[in-house]
């Protein structure tokens, strides 16, 4: 699984965002590192949904705050029309910012408790107001209606919301810039099952609305399927499938998606109940398995797996790609 | 579709049901007595030179110890001043020294606090390191050395020196509670839209931060009172005039206690009851807001 | 109590048990054991008392966080007795805050008292600072502080020691 | 038909609070035959996880309880004010969300365990760990004697979860509550906790109820579902019923604004609007009324009662989905372009069968 290699990186003029060989490490104390992030690849092509799956330290939240520099980079580059956001530093990274939005995972803890809501919303237009125009209260109040919050209670504090209300309001919040790029973490995962549609059908919505490209990260693979055009499938830093959304999850190639969409209560008709039997617990970051990553829970391990880092290969023509040594075969598709 | 069609009406009928959060909690009714007795305490000291009280310093306007009634409500001294003027006039000492020593700490090792919050790093290693230096030296021995270095002790030398005592702690503070709202998604989210260092510190964290240090500034005066009785009682509070502590000195020696228990008494009670209501409210205030607690 | 001033306590304890009652001195009386236990007696309850609130309040604070604990609701649904439970699952976890106090108040005590020394004229560790800070005796003064600090950071380390014995987690 | 295990009858909790009365639980009625496997669904504040505390016994002294609940012929709640001993952990007991915060973190995993077969059975200090380990091996916990001297943070979140079911199954109880056991874990290893759940829910004859707010997860595990919103059970029938055959318009609903794994990507959702009612002071209507398609007048006047076919297919609703009323309902409400509760249902296609 240690996907490595560039294979997945598109030559369409249509790419917005591209990521190559992204590492983000963290120390942990006595000279030790987590690897976060060890060298994944993939792009984004403007106006498409990029979904990011993968367990709990997988490195899926790491790589979304990477982008939009809330992380330290390592090493690799991130491609943003014209500008590398992995070198930008100060100024310059400041004016890049209102491109590129993001929602959070927890809609309470995202929203300043002592704000009210309509200076929560208007903070990005108040600190550009001057470069970007002028901004009135017309403005916000047409943002709250896009999202659902009666203007009338632009006074209330957060916590005077549900929780599925406070993420209308972060959404309104990253919408209020213009941006290109919205990068959602998690948007869902904090909300109640009733209420989760409202918000995914909204970020649809906002979607067609205002022209977004959506970076979509969740452990749900429902959502993230329903959401998405094109799905990453991660696992310990590393990326090990990526394709179209729904041509990877009828063909699933690696063993460790299969495990993933095996697992799920009710499980995906495309693969075989028993692919969801991996044993074992997740390998620590900090000493990460040689060879593939995935060697120590995987039932298809031969000796190349313990020494080669298996790379990106592309399935025939289709925009699927895997990174194992022995893929699941599958006899249509191909 | 347009997104205005997906806008539930029925939500924003349920929203105007939601009750407003402040009525949940309330600061109940010792809240509002510790309020009235400091307001009552600020006032009486404020106006103590309009009032008709008698010269605190007039020796022998009664006899010596001579017991609390209708010449002196709390007595007379071992040198025949009225208790109770002293007290008032006392107060204002008093309460000027603890409330400018903690809005010392506050303008000093506030801004401190929340930058090594905030920025951590190097800057936090310095500042943190200078606290810390300033925490482990026995605090009453540093007050001395400071107190004792000057010709004149006095009223702003005991207050600033106090106030020196109260930085690393109101600092620590500070940066405590920095740490725990800089980590929250909303000073990250107010980064993504591109706002800066100063605005996040100023606009963000600082609502946040300005309550758990105002429910600190309030034990923090009750402290210091203390911290002026502790010097006072070293002989080495401010020169002129009464304060509490040097009252309580100067009624606390066998002698005194035998002959004249009430020109201690008064002013302990006093300041017993201040410092009671300041800690009650500090503390009140704190739950309140319901803030995580701290422990330095 | 928390509210009390110690030299406060003091005064009153002075007044009632010296002055009042008579059953103590109220200066410090060297010579026998006995005559050196009785004259310090008072002054060792003045500082006791609002460490005693002190204590209290904080174990009361943390037990009260613990006992809301899952681990808590664990123990009840396993059926075991109340006492138990306090005994035996909240008690431990909820000692750290009173231990971390109890190793600075500690320390700060083995350096001297100079208020309470001076109350009840006991030729302390505390007497000798101010005295020598009066004097300008910058040498004492100088060994006394060391003193105080050796006494403040030992303290602290036996706190630690007495963390990783309490908490496991800190032992990794 | 023989007693049922568990019995719970008009189960009512409030709590007083400085705001007003908070009505957590309104009129639960429920019952449990012996080794059956009973989820609870519902969403937060739904009452699912008051509904187990009132069982367990774990509510705080100022919770107002109602209501009757039998357990094998004796009133709990009698055994509750009695003070009865060995009866929770024994006969019914329970496991928590999160495995992480579940265990006392300065005690070893083996004492935490002995410890309960210590005060419950009387075993010797030895006896009781190796039981512990004994136990630990059945829920398969690799190297169980050398786990027993391990802390709970030495351990992941998985191990966790399984060292907290030995120690609830320590004293063999015939009643497992299981309150949300894998929402803090992470797909795959939920999956081995459902699984050993079941095997030993089998190998030991014993009943569980099974509270969670994921379909999908009561779905392939529980022979009934009970469907809980506002403090009430809404809907309860046989798994598959529920799934095919739906009465209650929530149920219904819930069912339609998840996304599934095997449509498209991009399948628009039918979200449910609004949000979950508050439970203070709640007025005398049908909780669902202000969100639901298919609402009447009569959904706003009163509070409809249990219909159905008693402990096989049972509702509460005036106007059920999948039937003859919830299209008649429907077909109005679509005319009108409102139901009675004035959510506007234009386009709405969905429920009425």
């Amino acid at each position: 699984m240690a996907g490595t290699g560039h294979a997945p990186l598109r030559d369409d003029p249509n790419v917005l965002l591209a990521v190559r060989d992204l590492e983000v490490e963290f120390p942990v104390g006595r000279g030790a590192v987590v690897h976060a992030v060890s060298g994944i690849s993939f792009d984004v092509a403007e106006g498409e949904t990029l979904g990011i799956v993968g367990e709990s330290g997988c490195g899926k939240s790491t790589v979304a705050k990477s982008i939009i520099r809330l992380n330290e980079i390592k090493a690799g580059s991130v491609d943003y029309q014209g500008h590398d956001l992995a070198k930008l530093e100060g100024e310059p990274l400041r004016k890049v910012r209102p491109d590129l939005q993001m929602i959070f995972q927890d809609p309470i803890s995202s929203l300043n408790p002592r704000r009210k809501i309509r200076d929560v919303i208007s903070e990005g237009l108040a600190v550009w107001g001057d470069e970007h125009g002028t901004w009135s209260q017309d403005r916000i109040e047409e943002l709250m209606l896009a999202v659902g919050i009666d203007p009338k209670f632009g006074d209330r504090r957060p916590h005077q919301f549900s929780g599925g209300q406070c993420q209308r309001i972060g959404i309104a919040r990253a919408l209020a810039l213009d941006p290109k790029v919205m990068i959602c973490d998690e948007p869902v995962s904090a909300l109640d099952v009733s209420v989760q549609a409202q918000v995914l059908n909204l970020l649809e919505d906002m979607k067609q609305r205002y022209g977004l490209t959506l970076l979509f990260i969740s452990h749900d693979l429902s959502v993230v399927k329903n959401v998405s055009d094109r799905i990453i499938v991660m696992y310990l830093g590393k990326a090990c499938e990526i394709g179209d959304a729904d041509e990877l999850y009828e063909n699933p190639r690696h063993p460790y998606t299969r495990a993933l969409l095996a697992s799920i209560p009710e499980p995906a008709p495309t693969v075989d109940p028993s692919d969801g039997d991996i044993d074992g617990e997740l390998p620590s970051p900090i000493n990460p398995p040689k060879g593939c990553r995935f060697n120590t829970r995987c039932q298809h391990t031969t000796d190349i797996c313990f020494t080669d880092e298996p790379k990106m290969q592309r399935v025939g023509e289709l925009d699927h790609y895997f990174a194992c040594h022995h893929p699941v075969e599958i006899s249509v598709g191909l | 579709m347009t997104a205005d069609a997906q806008i539930p009406e029925i939500d924003l009928v349920a929203l105007e049901e939601a009750p407003d959060d402040a009525v949940k909690k309330s600061l109940g009714i010792g809240f509002w007595i510790s309020v009235a007795w400091l307001v009552l305490i600020v006032v009486i000291s404020l106006l103590a030179p309009v009032l008709p009280l008698a010269d605190p310093e007039k020796i022998g306007l009664g006899s010596k110890f001579q017991s609390p009634g209708g010449e002196g409500w709390f007595g007379f001294d071992s040198n025949g001043r009225d208790v109770f003027s002293r007290v008032i006039w006392g107060s204002r000492v008093s309460l000027t020294v603890g409330f400018i020593a903690v809005v010392a700490g506050l303008l000093i090792g506030g801004p401190l606090g929340m930058m090594a919050g905030y920025f951590r790093g190097w800057v936090d290693r310095v500042v943190s390191f200078a606290f810390l230096i300033l925490l482990s030296f026995p605090a009453l021995i540093l007050a001395l050395l400071i107190v004792n270095s000057v010709e004149t002790r006095s009223l702003r030398v005991v207050a600033l020196t106090l106030g020196v005592l109260a930085i690393a702690p109101v600092g620590r503070l500070a940066r405590a509670n920095t740490i725990v709202f800089a980590e929250r998604e909303f000073v990250q989210a107010a980064r993504v839209v591109g706002a800066k260092n100063t605005r996040i510190l100023t606009r963000e964290l600082l609502p946040n931060v300005l309550i758990p240090m105002g429910a600190l500034a309030l034990l923090g005066v009750a402290i210091l009172i203390v911290a002026e009785g502790g010097l006072a009682f070293l002989g080495l509070s401010v020169e002129e005039g009464a304060t509490w502590g040097k009252m309580i000195l100067e009624g606390s020696s066998p002698g005194a206690l035998k002959d004249g228990p009430h020109v201690a008494m008064f002013p302990i009670g006093i300041m017993f009851l201040t410092v009671l209501a300041l800690n009650y409210a500090g503390d009140k205030v704190r739950e309140f807001f319901d803030v995580r607690e701290t422990a330095f | 109590m928390l509210a009390v001033p110690n030299f406060a306590v003091g005064v009153i304890l002075l007044f009632l048990f010296a002055v009042k009652l008579q059953w103590l001195p109220s200066r410090y009386e060297p010579g026998t054991t006995y005559s050196q236990f009785k004259s310090l007696f008072l002054p060792s309850l003045t500082l006791a008392l609002p460490l005693a609130a002190t204590y209290q309040r904080l174990l009361r604070t943390d037990l009260i966080g613990t006992l809301q604990e899952d681990f808590v609701h664990m123990a009840r649904a396993k059926g075991m007795p109340p006492r138990h439970i306090m005994t035996r699952h909240a008690l431990r976890p909820s000692m750290f805050s009173m231990i971390t106090v109890f190793g600075i108040n500690t320390g700060a005590l083995l350096g001297g008292t100079l208020v309470i020394e001076q109350i009840f004229s006991v030729p302390g560790i505390g007497s000798e600072a101010v005295k020598s800070i009066v004097r300008d005796d910058f040498p004492t003064v100088l060994a006394i502080v060391l003193i105080i600090v050796t006494a403040f950071v030992v303290m602290n380390m036996l706190v630690d020691l007495l963390y990783t014995f309490l908490d496991p987690r800190v032992r990794s | 038909m023989s007693e049922p295990q568990l019995s719970v009858r008009d189960l009512t909790v409030r709590f007083p609070t400085t705001r007003g009365v908070v009505q957590a639980l309104n009129g639960v009625n429920f019952d449990l035959e012996k080794g059956q496997m009973l989820g609870i669904v519902g969403e937060s504040g739904s009452g699912k996880s008051v509904t187990a505390k009132t069982l367990m016994n774990l509510l705080p002294r100022t919770a107002e309880i109602e209501g009757d609940v039998i357990f094998e012929g004796r009133d709990v709640r009698k055994l509750a004010a009695d003070g009865t001993q060995h009866f929770w952990g024994v006969e019914m007991t329970m496991v928590f969300q999160d495995p992480m915060t579940s265990l006392n973190p300065v005690k070893k995993c083996g004492e935490q365990i002995a410890e309960t077969l210590r005060y419950h059975l009387g075993r010797t200090k030895k006896e009781a760990i190796e039981e512990a380990v004994d136990l630990l091996g059945q829920v398969g916990l690799p190297e169980p004697a050398k786990r027993v001297d391990q802390y709970p943070h030495e351990l992941s979140g998985g191990l966790r979860q399984r060292v907290v079911i030995a120690m609830a199954l320590a004293c063999q109880p015939s009643l497992l509550i299981a309150d949300e056991p894998t929402t803090a874990v992470d797909v795959t290893v939920q999956r081995h906790i459902l699984n050993l759940l079941d095997r030993l829910r089998e190998e030991r004859g014993m009943s569980m109820i099974l509270i969670t707010h994921d379909l999908g997860v009561a779905r392939g595990r529980c022979d009934d579902i009970a469907v809980m919103y506002a403090g009430r059970i809404v809907e309860r029938s046989a798994t598959e019923t529920l799934f095919s055959d739906s009465r209650h318009p929530y149920t219904d609903a819930l069912l339609r604004s998840i996304p599934r794994i095997d449509q498209p990507s991009h399948t628009r959702l039918e979200p449910i609007p609004g949000r979950p009612p508050e439970l203070i002071n709640p007025p005398v209507r049908c909780a669902y009324s202000p969100r639901c398609r298919f609402a009447q007048p009569d959904c706003l006047s009163a509070i409809p009662d249990v219909h159905g076919v008693r402990g096989m297919h049972e509702f509460a609703c005036f106007h059920p989905a999948n039937t003859d009323r919830g299209r008649e309902a429907l077909a109005a409400n679509v005319a009108a372009g409102k139901t009675a509760a004035g959510l506007p249902i234009a386009g709405y296609a969905g429920g009425g069968g």
